[in-house]
């Protein structure tokens, strides 16, 4: 996570920007609109899906690769990322990364103690 | 002998930490605790060790090297700013004490998790303010247990977090509401030890305190027989009395007259109360015995509806006993 | 004062007297550039006075709305955890309430959103282009956009609060989960067996008012497991079939994870699923909100034509922070409303 | 590494208070109140933290009063029960998390990056007025029936207290945005405001410690907002989400609570390690020792820090699974802090120390804080902590990190940057005084806890056994020591502003960029960044002490 060494060069702010048309790169139109038709399909695509039953889990992780698809389009294209900065990138990640993390742990630690809880509402529910 | 009824009465001496055998820890009563104690002492010599060494060096510099007034305009001499091996070496080092010290830990814990097979097992409840500990013949306020033998307590808590904590067992741990979380532990000295609750439940939380009464080999087995033989043939008014006073009736209630979180019981027998739904109902056994088994039903006015159920809790015997007591309060 | 490094542009010298504070009505939601009206650079308007080009400034300011950014995601993340940690643990739970959510309405919302978030990125286009025009009808229909959204937010917000369908004490849903369309079109078998599941069980009730209440409602639709038989003292019900029982154990309406052990009702604690939804929904609404009031704001600064290719900062963090707001509902609508 | 010494290339700064100054920039209420200046911002942010302490301190010093006898002395169980929720919450996040970022950080960060000011002035005045929001929702509860669930506010006894709970989470909730605001606007003025010729590896450990706070601060502080949203909304509308009679589950309060509440330890003490990273090579008139390894390690301990929120929780009911990846986890965070302190004393090696304040109370911090570290191992060792947690020996090891670290380092950066901040120099042998008298209280205060808490003294008891009566009472000794030394320090700080001698621009002879310029700064700071062609500590052998000033000058070529 520590992107101490990525670190922009020295004083970037001072880098000069490319003459006077302005320094950002504007994102072409047609690309803006061809993202957004692969997204509506792709949500028109995970709609559908939940039709057909795919096993235990198997909705939930073809739900959540579509939906991580339309995130990722989502933040390249429409937020920029693909001609952005490289330190924005490792933030987001970051995010995401904690994210996961604090979920992961959370989950392990209920699921283990859950059995407590089981036999405890167990033992209520003869006692009543 | 003292009086069977002085057993089932708490002694009334003072709660007290028997008399500790090192500085830094009280007595250790129970087979798990050498090695904590042991693993404590050890880190205590590694902490001296380690802090002597950084203040020595501290104040050798401070010593060494403090400079005259700043008009000298004295300068360092050049040193070194960076020495790889050193900074390897006070990184390294840690690093094994710390491994070391994680296993030895981890072992330690995970023994004290798991409850050895055929171990005694009793029922401890947490409620605001009081631990209860279900027996074949009741519910008690002290926690009995014979000596070297093994007895796991499951807890669990009737309304906020509480934790159940022996000193002198180096034992703790939370009673958490809605499950059951367990502990064991084996005395290995007769004697009383305070219990504490760890974790912070409200007003009275330093006065959630009971003890652990270890008797001697056999002493136990006495003991239940004669608070089974007890509860047989005492009086229903003073078995009333009894299981009111184990029970924490008294932490809400009062006998004499003045009304606290819940309604006084003197003179209340046969008397006209008033309930909250503005009906009126007039106070006899059925009443009673039902308030005790399902409190919420008719609530007195102007009371809050926070008594818990005694449901299973109490035997027959002990109900009418605890009826007759109140009927007793004139 | 020779300046070994090559400043991009000449600047003006000499410390002009500091520009009286403009306290720009932009509330501290979110950490993009600060634009001061005026200051000594003379020929970039909007450069701040303690930035030396307008491309530092608009850096600054995008680095400023992802970390914004990032506090949004783990804003979420919390929400995210007590959703994964509940329907990790109680499945049957999710899968009997989303029958109660209209799928159709999900999916609207989110083409609404997802075209929304078209609107805001090309919005960025125009204002670095100049385009003044084309940029104020984007914004706008970036604003109509989310107020779509939040209209169909409110008509199933109503919804569920007319079926009853609230968290915690207040959830009482007026109908039953298997006469609901959405449940009778996916399971036909199971909704009948379950209304003759329901009727039984009313009937056993009813029947022996009198003295033996006890064994009948004990007979009365045992807690049948996937292939047991359910046998049934007053008139026997067929063996049931696998399709019939097993969507209605998956949804816990009969078997342990049900309320109540006879005849079929509802898991326990299914109101749970519904203070995660209303949590989630109703922040990540309260951002959609947010949003239209930048936007808004957005909307008089286009009108004066300020923004071009040296300063269009303030529109593409807009942008930025609105393409969050669809990411997060990008993954709100597959969790609460595709459970299958 | 660095480059042959050139004199940094600012014209020679005028002495003495300049004419026009950011003090006296402006006049009125208005001037201060609607202020974009990150140094007035930093001065406003530092009154209110101060006061804010002496709140917090009052209040502690009426529970060790209270703490005299067993059972009752001079107040109740249930004000004693507010009184220790409120010391902590006001102390956790009115004081000791807005501390040293926004105080000292807001006034020395900019100057020492040669920038006129934060990235995001606005965004800077906009945080002070929410932590001034969140104080004041926070004294609301303590107004109406204060909150008396402790500053942890663990469910479900914070959501079925009838006492004004909603208040100080909301309050901490707002609290925590300004925290998060401050933390955005350092990370970008650090990555995008640093003057030329400045990289990463030539800014002052000051600044690496405030890059990993922030770092921390944007990452942690969201998850205590949402907490803190889901505890008032499930006190208000019963959403069951933590209340085990709805189905919800105590413990996973505990671990929302503790993801963030664990790096906020980190958030308060890591910036306390930047102001000694800072002090020990000035006073020592010394190069850092080991500059990388300290400036990377508090982006180590930063990153450590999340991963650790379990060992809060060994006997929560949380598993043992999950509690011994937590603890072998915790042991690795040791490392990274034994570097820092190793590596200061060994700037110290060699070096000329002078004993002014900022340096005692520098080494005041090693002593402390090394004690604070390693009573964090006993904790840290799962069968020992069985013992140990939620007794006093907790509460001796958190004061001695954050009294003795955060506290301390505090005192030691204010008294540093007084004469930049304020143009004034305060009274020498009294700061002295002051240091020794803190240092004494403290230890006097908190180690006879580690005592009680080894032999089973339970946390936040109103009532205890009798045989802890005679450490309670040296403990109460200890903190009027406390109070006295704070209550010193207060009275001749106020008094140096009138009539400290006037401060020259570096009367410690540092070589950072803050000290290039007159106290108190001119309100732009620079007139354009400077260029730094050398480390933060390097030739302190090139400045010449002048007696009239009472600063150090550069060395003029001819001398």
């Amino acid at each position: 996570m520590a992107d101490h060494s990525h670190g922009a060069t020295a004083g970037d702010g001072h880098a000069g920007g490319h003459g006077d048309h302005g320094f950002a790169h504007t994102t072409p139109l047609s690309l803006l609109i061809g993202i957004l038709a692969v997204l509506l399909v792709l949500t028109v695509l995970t709609v559908s899906v939940t039709s057909f039953d795919l096993g235990a889990q198997g909705n939930l992780v073809v739900a959540m690769v579509i939906a991580t698809v339309k995130a990722g389009l989502v933040v390249t294209y429409f937020m920029h990322l693909r001609w952005d900065r490289l330190f924005h990138l490792i933030l987001f990640l970051t995010s995401v990364l904690f994210l996961i993390l604090f979920l992961s742990m959370s989950i392990t630690d209920r699921s283990e103690y859950d059995r407590d809880i089981e036999s405890f509402r167990a033992s209520q529910a003869q006692a009543k | 002998m003292t009086s069977p009824l002085l057993l089932l009465q708490p002694a009334q001496t003072p709660l007290h930490l028997p008399e500790r055998t090192t500085f830094w820890m009280p007595l250790d009563a129970s087979v798990t605790a050498a090695d904590i104690d042991w693993l404590y002492m050890f880190m205590i010599w590694m902490s001296v060790i380690c802090s002597l060494g950084i203040f020595a060096a501290m104040l050798y510099f401070v010593m060494k090297f403090k400079a005259g007034p700043r008009s000298a305009n004295e300068t360092s001499e050049p040193s070194s700013e960076h020495n790889t091996a050193l900074e390897i070496g006070w990184s390294v080092i840690p690093l094994l004490i710390c491994i070391a010290l994680f296993v030895w830990g981890f072992q330690g814990f995970v023994n004290l998790r798991t409850p050895p097979k055929g171990a005694l097992e009793v029922h401890v409840t947490g409620q605001k303010w009081k631990w209860l500990f279900e027996y074949p013949h009741g519910t008690e306020d002290v926690l009995h247990v014979p000596v070297d033998r093994d007895v796991r307590l499951i807890l669990q808590s009737a309304d906020v977090l509480h934790s159940f904590y022996i000193p002198n067992f180096r034992v703790k741990m939370d009673a958490v509401p809605g499950r059951y979380t367990d502990l064991w532990f084996r005395a290995t000295a007769a004697g009383e030890f305070p219990v504490f609750c760890a974790e912070y439940c409200g007003t009275a939380h330093s006065d959630m305190l009971t003890r652990v009464k270890v008797h001697e080999p056999g002493g136990y087995e006495k003991w239940l027989a004669d608070v089974k033989k007890e509860l047989e043939n005492v009086p229903l008014p003073q078995l009333g009395k009894l299981v009111v006073e184990k029970q924490g009736c008294l932490t809400c209630h009062t006998t004499d007259g003045t009304p606290k979180i819940g309604p006084t019981w003197k003179g209340v027998f046969g008397k006209a109360e008033q309930l909250s739904g503005g009906a009126t109902v007039n106070v006899d056994e059925d009443y009673i015995r039902e308030s005790i088994i399902d409190p919420t039903a008719k609530i007195v006015d102007k009371f809050p509806p926070s008594m818990p159920t005694y449901k299973g809790k109490l035997s027959d015997r002990q109900l009418s006993g605890v009826i007759e007591y109140i009927k007793s309060l004139k | 004062m020779s300046d070994p490094t090559p400043q991009a542009e000449p600047k003006s010298e000499g410390s002009t007297p500091r520009p009286a504070a403009v306290a720009d009505a932009k509330h501290a939601g979110n950490g993009h550039a600060q634009a001061d009206e005026h200051h000594g650079h003379s020929e970039h308007p909007f450069l701040a006075h303690h930035f030396d080009t307008p491309q530092q400034q608009f850096e600054a300011g995008k680095l400023g709305i992802w970390l914004f950014l990032l506090t949004e995601v783990l804003f979420f993340a919390g929400l995210f955890c007590a959703y994964t940690v509940y329907r990790a643990i109680r499945p049957e739970v999710f899968v009997y309430a989303h029958y109660f959510l209209d799928t159709r309405l999900g999916a609207v919302n989110t083409c609404v959103l997802l075209l929304s978030s078209l609107t805001a990125a090309w919005a960025v286009r125009n204002a670095q282009l100049r385009q003044h025009k084309h940029l104020m009808v984007n914004i706008v229909i970036t604003i109509a956009c989310a107020c779509t959204f939040m209209v169909v937010k409110y008509f199933e917000y109503s919804h569920k609060v007319h079926d009853g369908l609230l968290w915690g004490p207040n959830f009482a849903p007026k109908e039953q989960v298997w006469e609901l369309k959405t449940f009778k079109d996916k399971h036909p078998e199971a909704a009948e067996y379950a209304e003759k599941l329901a009727h039984a069980a009313k009937h056993a009730e009813k029947a022996p008012a009198g003295a033996a209440a006890a064994p009948a409602a004990h007979g009365a639709a045992a807690a049948p497991d996937a292939h047991g038989a359910t046998d049934e003292p007053s008139e026997p019900l067929p063996k049931p079939t696998l399709e019939q029982v097993e969507p209605l154990v998956a949804a816990g309406l009969v078997g342990e994870k049900a309320e109540s052990p006879i005849g079929v009702s509802r898991p326990r604690n299914a109101h749970v699923f519904f203070s995660i939804y209303f949590f989630m929904t109703g922040l990540h609404g309260l951002h959609v909100l947010i949003g239209i009031g930048i936007w808004i704001w957005l909307l008089f600064k286009a009108k004066r034509g300020v923004f071009g290719p040296n300063y269009f900062g303030p529109i593409d963090y807009a942008a930025l922070y609105w393409h969050l707001v669809d990411l997060i509902w990008i993954y709100l609508f597959p969790l609460l409303y595709l459970i299958h | 590494m660095t480059s042959p010494s050139t004199t940094a290339d600012v014209v020679a700064p005028k002495t003495g208070s300049g004419s026009d100054n950011y003090l006296v920039h402006d006049k009125g209420f208005l001037s201060w109140a609607l202020t974009l200046d990150h140094k007035r911002i930093g001065i406003m942010y530092l009154a209110s933290v101060l006061t804010a302490f002496a709140l917090g301190g009052l209040f502690a010093l009426i529970l060790r009063t209270e703490l005299l006898s067993p059972g009752h002395t001079i107040i109740d169980h249930d004000t004693y029960n507010q009184m220790f929720t409120l010391h902590g919450a006001i102390m956790v996040f009115l004081v000791i998390i807005p501390g040293i970022p926004a105080a000292l950080g807001n006034i020395a960060l900019p100057l020492q990056l040669g920038a006129k000011d934060v990235a995001f002035p606005r965004l800077n005045l906009a945080s002070y007025y929410l932590w001034l929001l969140g104080a004041i929702c926070m004294l609301t509860s303590l107004v109406m029936n204060a909150a008396d669930t402790g500053w942890t506010f663990y469910a479900p006894y914070s959501t079925t207290t009838e006492t004004a709970v909603a208040p100080a989470a909301m309050g901490a909730f707002i609290l925590g945005f300004s925290s998060i605001f401050t933390g955005l606007n350092f990370i970008v003025t650090i990555h995008k405001l640093r003057p030329p010729g400045m990289g990463w590896f030539r800014l002052p450990l000051f600044i690496w410690a405030l890059y990993s706070t922030a770092l921390i601060q944007v990452l942690a502080t969201p998850v205590i907002g949402i907490t803190l949203l889901m505890l008032t909304v499930e006190r208000l509308l019963h959403i069951g989400i933590f209340d085990p009679a709805l189905g919800g589950d105590p413990v996973l309060f505990q671990h929302f609570f503790w993801f963030y509440s664990h790096p906020a330890v980190y958030i308060m003490v890591v910036p306390g390690f930047g102001v000694i990273g800072d002090l020990i090579p000035v006073f020592s008139r010394k190069r850092i020792f080991g500059y990388k390894f300290i400036a990377v390690s508090s982006l180590a301990i930063a990153f450590l820090g999340f991963l650790v929120w379990g060992h809060h929780m060994f006997v929560s009911g949380q598993s043992t699974l999950a509690g011994s990846i937590f603890s072998a986890i915790t042991f690795l965070i040791a490392i990274p802090t034994a570097i820092k302190v190793f590596n200061w004393i060994a700037t110290m090696y060699k070096g000329r120390i002078h004993l002014d304040t900022p340096m005692l109370y520098a080494l005041a911090f090693l002593w402390v804080f090394t004690i604070g570290g390693l009573t964090g191992v006993f904790l840290a060792v799962m069968n020992v902590d069985i013992h140990l947690h939620d007794t006093y020996f907790v509460v001796a090891h958190f004061h001695y990190v954050m009294m003795g670290g955060a506290i301390t380092a505090l005192l030691g950066g204010i008294h540093y940057w007084w004469p930049k901040a304020f143009g004034r120099m305060y009274d020498e042998k009294q700061g002295r005084f002051g240091a020794l008298l803190v240092f004494a209280g403290l230890n006097i205060t908190f180690f006879p806890q580690f005592i009680m808490g080894s032999r089973g003294m339970p946390r936040r008891y109103y009532n205890y056994l009798p045989e802890f009566q005679d450490l309670h009472r040296l403990s109460t000794i200890g903190a009027y020591m406390l109070g006295l030394g704070f209550l010193m320090t207060a009275f001749y700080l106020v008094r140096s502003l009138k009539s400290g001698r006037p401060a020259p621009a570096n009367p410690w002879g540092s070589r950072t960029l803050e000290w290039t310029i007159p106290s108190p700064p001119p309100y732009y700071n620079f007139h354009h960044a400077p260029t730094v062609t050398r480390g933060p500590y390097d030739d302190y052998d090139t400045l010449v002490y002048d007696e009239k000033i009472g600063g150090y000058v550069e060395k003029t070529p001819s001398a």
